[in-house]
């Protein structure tokens, strides 16, 4: 889903494969106006809060609200901070450890502009995007609960 | 009306979605009258204030909210992505 | 110049070459404690300050110097927050419009550890890291200035 | 000891570094020990609040602190790295 509003370009997948970050700063495309590009990797940690290894990392979605969702927080981004370039790639499926979840690229003139922005997308995703974890452990799986400091810390932005 | 269950609220539940014909009129009401008709409902929705409502995909505060011309409904626990 | 301190890599690079995103994240190696990685690159932009478009921007540093200035940041950012992985590369010689200037990569078991390490690394890149950049223009070329805010945000951290 | 320049104190001294026998015993009169010299670093030292020192490429926040023994001393502009 991409969208161009006030000069930033937006664009949101949600995807079973991986990314490839080069690529994705590459479509950036002209950096003319370009100073930061900020990005970050969510990647699939064995918590350690179980005695057995994760097997495997579950992530279900709600297709078409999943887009709608992350595209309002984007442009909730775009409204603070003067970015240019927006892009968020979240996977689905099933993941294991070491694999990548999600990619956030914020490109913006100033560097402080592209890390907020980033840090700003990142943490609405956890508790504002309609997606859920279940850890897949050898003997038993469980849903993963969401944290209450994660829905509290969207209150200091 | 399409009804949607993700996460655990889809396992309790059974199915990933259903098309129903609501007589309900909101959210709360809706969920009354789901759990009328089916014990695996009132398990569901037990504990009310661990599941997260969105109407037609955008989220609701407000059980309240109404649901006439609605195509779809969706009940999940709290999110947790990224 | 590699270090590795209380199970945290740090490698700093200066370089006139460019750097291959995709290769330095793998260079993190094994990902199982890790949760998030953070990621900035910082561009040549033509800041618009002269009538004439800038045609080329020209980094001069303190070799020696400026490895250990970076180095000991680094180091201070492993102090304030629990990550594994840094790497800084800052290129020096001359660049043009859209070329990357510097990548920071922090990773950690936590997204906010990785997002603040890496933003505090850059702040403090851009006024204790012994690296100078001039501006050349058609007709004429000048020194970029140090700013007052630049030395400023420092005291937030 | 090696001294060296950068940026504009370098285009002002006109060498990138130069090994001189120096008497001064900090970084002060090492300062004006170069004044002295010649009249190229008093056009270069003359907004000494402008100018960074590093010492065996530590920067220093003091012009008294000692340059005995120390094998390079570096002036230059305020840093604009990053």
């Amino acid at each position: 889903m991409n969208k161009k509003i006030n000069n930033c370009f937006i664009s949101v997948n949600i995807q079973k494969d991986d990314f490839d970050v080069n690529a994705e700063i590459k479509s950036i495309g002209t950096r003319k106006i370009i100073g930061g590009i900020a990005n970050f990797i969510g990647v699939v940690r064995d918590t350690q809060k179980e005695k057995e290894e994760l097997v495997s990392l579950e992530l279900e979605h709600y297709p078409g609200m999943t887009e709608k969702a992350i595209i309002t927080i984007c442009r909730d981004a775009q409204k603070r901070w003067e970015i240019n370039f927006v892009k968020v790639i979240h996977r689905v499926g099933n993941l294991k450890i070491g694999d990548n979840i999600v990619l956030v690229i914020t490109a913006s003139a100033h560097r402080k502009e592209s890390f907020k922005s980033a840090e700003f997308i990142m943490d609405f995703l956890k508790s504002r995007a309609p997606i859920w974890k279940k850890e897949h452990y050898k003997t038993h799986s469980s849903w993963v609960q969401s944290k209450e400091e994660d829905e509290l810390s969207l209150k200091d932005w | 009306m399409k009804i949607l269950y993700f996460s655990w609220l889809r396992e309790k539940i059974g199915v990933p979605f259903e098309e129903l014909e609501v007589q309900s009129e909101n959210v709360h009401d809706l969920i009354k009258e789901l759990i009328r008709t089916d014990q695996k409902y009132a398990l569901a929705f037990e504990d009310i204030k661990s599941i997260r409502v969105a109407v037609d995909q955008k989220l609701i505060q407000n059980l309240n909210v109404s649901i006439k011309n609605v195509k779809e409904v969706a009940f999940f626990p709290p999110m947790t992505g990224g």
